[in-house]
């Protein structure tokens, strides 16, 4: 046949939206209940091979351009995908497709079998909304993909059996929508003052606008609106609700990778298309982020602490993580970036691997505060054990992913001038902190008494195995972390590097 | 000749739709109660719209334009009434009662 | 013409805005509603000739099409919640 | 025609106007239906905003008119960007009522106040 | 001229916004809505915006009102008078006001014809849909064709919000909930019946008409969709939600939103088969302008079932849901 020759690669950053987005209505058709999830599962395994593919690809130095439609940009759609683009690919069809392998059972248990084609019809879009918005080289088409994501996001938290999720998701869904439209605002008035969408060719003509506070304004919009979607601290409001109520497997996709596209949509906008032709752009960017940044890692690290609820805590945990890739990010030197990327990837590994052992948990466990689940170490080793892997990679302790990044962060942070020794402080407080509320998580479980009377077996093996891989991978990319490196300090060159 | 025989017409049915246009407005906002400004705001319109759209064909002349202005005229003329005879009748069901006299006592 | 035309449509509109703003009753907002809709209607398609595009008077056919629908889901409202919209009516 | 350019500008303070009063129901109202009434204001005005900025003076509709020679088009890019904004508010609005309606089923209300006492 | 209607349609339009805000009625709000919505309209209509003016008409006037009703009659109708958190809101309003009237004085003003926008892509579109595409109109061109990713990812949010809706709403309703079908209230009265009925055909002609017309007037498968959908809506007003349901099936509603969102995909695969690039229409036909205008035709088409279908599913989710008692 024709398909057999043919050869795809081209094709790839379309293909990589397109597959899940087309695979969403189909697997509505799938009526047993066993195969939408066999299905739903079949695309996100095969988007997350897309984007190994192009990762592969783009770590040999190639960069991928595809225009949609075959109009040339800046007519048509731009795809784009460099090595920042691939990592945060990776990201995101590694989460979504880790989290639908180990599905199966936490959604059985929490959602009526006729809803769950939808479920997992709206996972997908999710993902190809996720997808998109990284792909996407169009302002204006970032935002048609943003809106994807974020109903599909909506979707999938309010599928719970828990109430509360809903007043969470309405939350979540009003600051959403007001931060995609302040970015719709934001993008509005940059094509009012230079009548393009595309970001490349944005780049080249906001030098040429003479009136500049529009765009000035217009860059407030924009920077505003992604740091609602991307829970930057003080806007990180509607986060950990919506985090801690969702269904458990949800929460596993989405703390891995959906705040992370925001500040990748963020970053982008500021490294491409601002950075050059606003005057102290960066200072600017370094004075407006990184106070919120150090602010965010210190109070979200110190609500983390005193934090009753595991899936609550785990979200300010996440609060704070994203001061860590912000801090990283404001630093406007290759080694911050560098460490921002890396820190994407690792923090992605640690808190899906916690969180799909908390799914683990919740299997036996239907009250997730810490204290109820005293002593669930003994009837569930295995969760236990790969809950500590992840707990110490979200820590940063040697021989784990997250040292890596957190190790790069201070090597960057070193680099800061007058500030340094401030900045390096912070870090290793709230490292400090970190542990300290790993370190109760640990306690809860190896130490406590039991508070269940009946001791309650291990989690279904295809959750367990799954989280395990996950956990492995934490040590993997710790021993051996040339692979995302690479990435990532491509992703730092080819954003500095378009910018100088 | 004929063409501003023709416009002259148009203009006189325009204006006039036009003022109907303003007498329902004000009708309707200045009658005391529900029922005499439901009326004063259906009959109007009907004849309004009957008045401004013979004036537009009259201006359109045979084409296009002119059939799809009567169209409009026609889904005008039906939707308007059925909207204001629903409108009454749902009052009336309320219980709001018309009143017999202007200003007459309650019933 | 057409210019004095609209604005005699404008200014009704004006008007009918008012009676739905004041109220006193459900009713009386609905027929404003409906009088802002047909308003809308003979509006768009004086706009049209007068700018000299009536290919354009698809859109006024359109809502003359779908105003009905609007006031009767109103009515059908008020019919399924009697009680509550008879409560309702002062704000 | 001093005043005639500062109406110019009347289009983008109508926007400035209502986005600003669509936020404040967004935020200051605790009726969660209030709030989606709010917020598809607070989209409307950015619509008003796209749409004010694709006219040209003296242009016409762009839908192009065989033999009329020498026509001035205003812009159908906003208009492009638009009909998909509007799509995307509508859906919006459509998730938000759902949720609201599970929320009144759930908790009996829907204000933002009483449904944080439920909990 | 224009200036005039604006001032008086814009400043409608402030006052319908400040209503809105103002009062406490939810039921008023809503119809203050669908008079926002039609103020809207207009403005879209003076500024030249055809298209979007229509989709305005069919969507706001009509179907989101119907769906806000639905909405609203599950729900409570008025709303509690809360003062606190005024301040802080008028705060934050006032500063974003105060920095975007900033922002407009160093830009364009309303029409001016060298304003930046003018320039770059929008001539290029004029210019080159006529051969490219020989059809008028430009909205549709860039709709279908040069942005015709966009309007694929519009296709899929609304089929995003279709599966949520029904996800959300798909949870029983509390024990005690009822739902009466004869309470609804126009079903025994014959003049709407009767006209009604007249009029429930052509709105779906005038709906196919704004279909297939929308290469050459304003229109196309968003508006017609929406069309359709509100003349099915009508239906379902005067016969009762199960009678419409009888008529055009849940299951049926699902694969009109399932294959359009498949068409417009499966045409965009079929253009890479076929060696372009996804959605290069020009590959469907051995000549591009004719290839160009199938693939429209096909998208369009594709987008109006998907509409129709997800704006009924999610009339008739919220239409036939038990109310709380």
């Amino acid at each position: 046949m024709q398909i057999d020759v043919m050869d795809l690669t081209p094709h790839l950053p379309a293909l990589q939206v397109i597959v899940p987005m087309l695979c969403a209505p189909l697997i509505l058709l799938l009526k047993p209940r066993g195969l939408a999830w066999a299905g739903a599962t079949a695309a996100a395994l095969l988007s997350f091979a897309i984007a190994l593919n192009m990762a592969l690809a783009v770590n040999t130095g190639a960069y991928f351009n595809y225009d949609m439609g075959g109009w040339e940009a800046p007519y048509g759609i731009e795809l784009s995908v460099g090595a920042f683009g691939a990592l945060v690919l990776l990201i995101v069809t590694g989460a979504g497709a880790a989290a639908m392998l180990a599905a199966r059972p936490s959604v059985d248990s929490q959602i009526e079998a006729e809803r769950q084609p939808l479920f997992y019809s709206a996972w997908l879009l999710a993902l190809a909304g996720l997808a998109g918005i990284v792909v996407s080289a169009d302002a204006f088409n970032i935002f048609v993909f943003m809106e994807i994501s974020s109903l599909a996001s909506y979707v999938l938290i309010a599928g719970g059996p828990d109430r509360r999720a809903l007043p969470a998701v309405f939350k979540y869904l009003i600051m959403g929508t007001i931060g995609a439209t302040f970015y719709l605002i934001g993008i509005g008035l940059v094509y009012m003052m230079t009548g393009t969408l595309n970001l490349a060719d944005m780049e080249a003509r906001i030098g040429d606008v003479t009136d500049i506070n529009p765009i000035l304004v217009a860059a407030g919009f924009i920077t505003i609106g992604l740091a609602l979607k991307a829970a930057v601290f003080p806007l990180h409001v509607w986060l950990p609700n919506a985090y801690t109520h969702s269904p458990h497997i949800v929460t596993v996709f989405l703390a891995a990778c959906a705040t992370k596209v925001a500040i990748y949509v963020l970053v982008r906008f500021d490294f491409f298309v601002f950075q050059d032709n606003l005057e102290n752009h960066d200072l600017q960017f370094s004075l407006f982020l990184m106070p919120l940044a150090l602010l965010g890692i210190l109070m979200a690290s110190a609500v983390a602490m005193f934090e009753g609820h595991i899936k609550r805590l785990l979200a300010m945990s996440s609060v704070a993580q994203i001061g860590y890739i912000i801090l990283g990010a404001s630093f406007v030197s290759e080694a911050g970036l560098t460490a921002s990327a890396a820190h994407m990837f690792n923090h992605a590994l640690a808190k899906g691997g916690l969180f799909l052992a908390i799914a683990g948990l919740a299997c036996h466990y239907r009250d997730l505060r810490l204290e109820q689940l005293g002593g669930a170490a003994r009837s569930m080793p295995w969760t236990a054990a790969a809950m500590v892997i992840c707990g110490f990679s979200l820590v940063g302790i040697p021989g784990t992913a997250g040292f890596i990044s957190k190790w790069l962060l201070i090597d960057a942070a070193m680099d800061e001038g007058r500030f340094a020794w401030l900045l390096v402080a912070i870090i290793i407080a709230s490292s400090l902190m970190a542990l300290a509320y790993v370190w109760r998580i640990i306690e809860t479980l190896y130490f406590k008494p039991p508070v269940v009377a009946e001791a309650p077996a291990e989690a279904p093996l295809q959750l367990l195995l799954v989280t395990w891989l996950v956990a492995l991978a934490n040590i993997g990319f710790g021993l051996f972390p040339q692979f995302p490196l690479a990435l990532s300090s491509a992703a730092a060159q080819l954003l500095l590097g378009r910018a100088s | 000749m004929i063409e501003s025989a023709v416009d002259v017409m148009s203009w006189i049915l325009l204006f006039t739709g036009g003022a109907f246009v303003l007498i329902g407005g004000i009708g309707a906002l200045r009658l005391p109660n529900f029922y005499t400004r439901l009326h004063a705001a259906s009959l109007t319109e009907t004849m309004a719209t009957i008045l401004i759209f013979a004036g537009m064909i009259l201006q359109a002349g045979l084409s296009l334009a002119a059939l799809k202005l009567l169209a409009i005229m026609v889904f005008l003329l039906l939707t308007a009434p059925t909207a204001s005879y629903a409108l009454a009748n749902a009052a009336l069901q309320s219980g709001m009662r018309p009143e017999a006299e202007s200003g007459g006592e309650d019933t | 013409m057409y210019t004095v035309l609209s604005l005699a449509i404008l200014v009704t509109m004006v008007l009918a805005l008012v009676r739905a703003l004041r109220g006193p009753t459900v009713y009386d907002r609905v027929l404003a509603v409906n009088m802002f809709g047909t308003k809308t209607v003979l509006l768009l398609a004086v706009i049209a000739f007068l700018f000299g595009r009536p290919d354009f008077l698809d859109l006024a056919l359109a809502y003359a099409l779908i105003n009905l629908v609007g006031v009767l889901a109103v009515l059908e409202f008020i019919q399924k919640k009697p009680r509550k919209a008879e409560a309702a009516d002062h704000d | 025609m001093n005043l005639l350019e500062l109406l110019g500008y009347f289009n983008y303070w109508v926007f400035a106007i209502v986005l600003s009063v669509g936020l404040y129901t967004v935020i200051a109202k605790v009726n969660l239906v209030k709030k989606l009434i709010g917020l598809s204001i607070f989209q409307s005005a950015v619509f008003l905003m796209y749409i004010t900025m694709d006219k040209v003076e003296g242009g016409t509709a762009p839908i192009i008119q065989k033999g009329v020679e020498n026509q001035v088009f205003s812009n159908p890019l906003p208009q492009v960007l638009i009909l998909t904004a509007i799509v995307v508010g509508v859906s919006t609005l459509a998730l938000g009522l759902a949720i609201v309606v599970r929320i009144y089923e759930a908790y009996g209300t829907i204000e933002e106040d009483e449904i944080l006492d439920a909990d | 001229m224009i200036i005039i209607f604006a001032l008086f349609l814009l400043s409608l339009l402030v006052i319908t916004a400040l209503a809105i805000v103002r009062t406490e009625n939810l039921f008023v709000a809503v119809m203050l809505t669908s008079i926002f919505s039609l103020l809207m309209a207009a403005n879209f209509f003076i500024l030249d915006a055809a298209d979007v003016a229509l989709t305005e008409a069919a969507v706001g006037a009509g179907i989101t009102t119907v769906i806000f009703l639905s909405a609203l009659a599950l729900t409570a109708q008025r709303e509690k008078v809360v003062t606190a958190g005024r301040r802080p809101a008028l705060v934050v309003v006032a500063v974003l006001a105060t920095l975007i009237i900033y922002a407009t004085f160093d830009k364009p003003r309303l029409g001016d014809p060298d304003a930046p926008v003018h320039q770059h892509l929008a001539p290029w579109y004029l210019e080159n849909t006529p051969e490219l595409m020989d059809f008028p109109n430009v909205v549709t061109a860039v709709l279908g064709s040069f942005r015709g990713y966009d309007t694929l990812g519009e296709v899929f949010v609304v089929f995003a919000a279709c599966i949520g809706v029904l996800f959300i709403l798909g949870v029983k309703p509390p024990a005690g909930s009822r739902y009466n079908p004869d309470s609804s209230g126009l079903r025994h009265h014959l003049i709407p019946q009767v006209v009604g009925r007249l009029l429930i055909p052509f709105i779906v002609l005038f709906g196919l008409y704004v279909q297939f017309h929308g290469e050459y007037g304003p229109g196309g498968g968003f508006q017609a969709g929406a069309l359709i959908a509100s003349g099915v809506i009508l239906y379902a007003l005067l016969e009762g939600e199960a009678a419409a349901l009888r008529a055009v099936p849940q299951s049926v509603l699902m694969g009109l939103v399932v294959g359009g969102a498949c068409l417009y995909g499966g045409v965009g695969l079929l253009c890479i088969l076929l060696g372009g690039n996804f959605l290069e229409y020009s590959v469907l036909l051995s000549d591009p302008v004719s290839g160009q205008q199938l693939g429209i035709l096909l998208i369009e088409a594709g987008v109006g079932m998907a509409v129709c279908g997800a704006l009924l599913s999610i009339f008739h989710a919220f239409a036939a849901r038990p109310m709380r008692s």
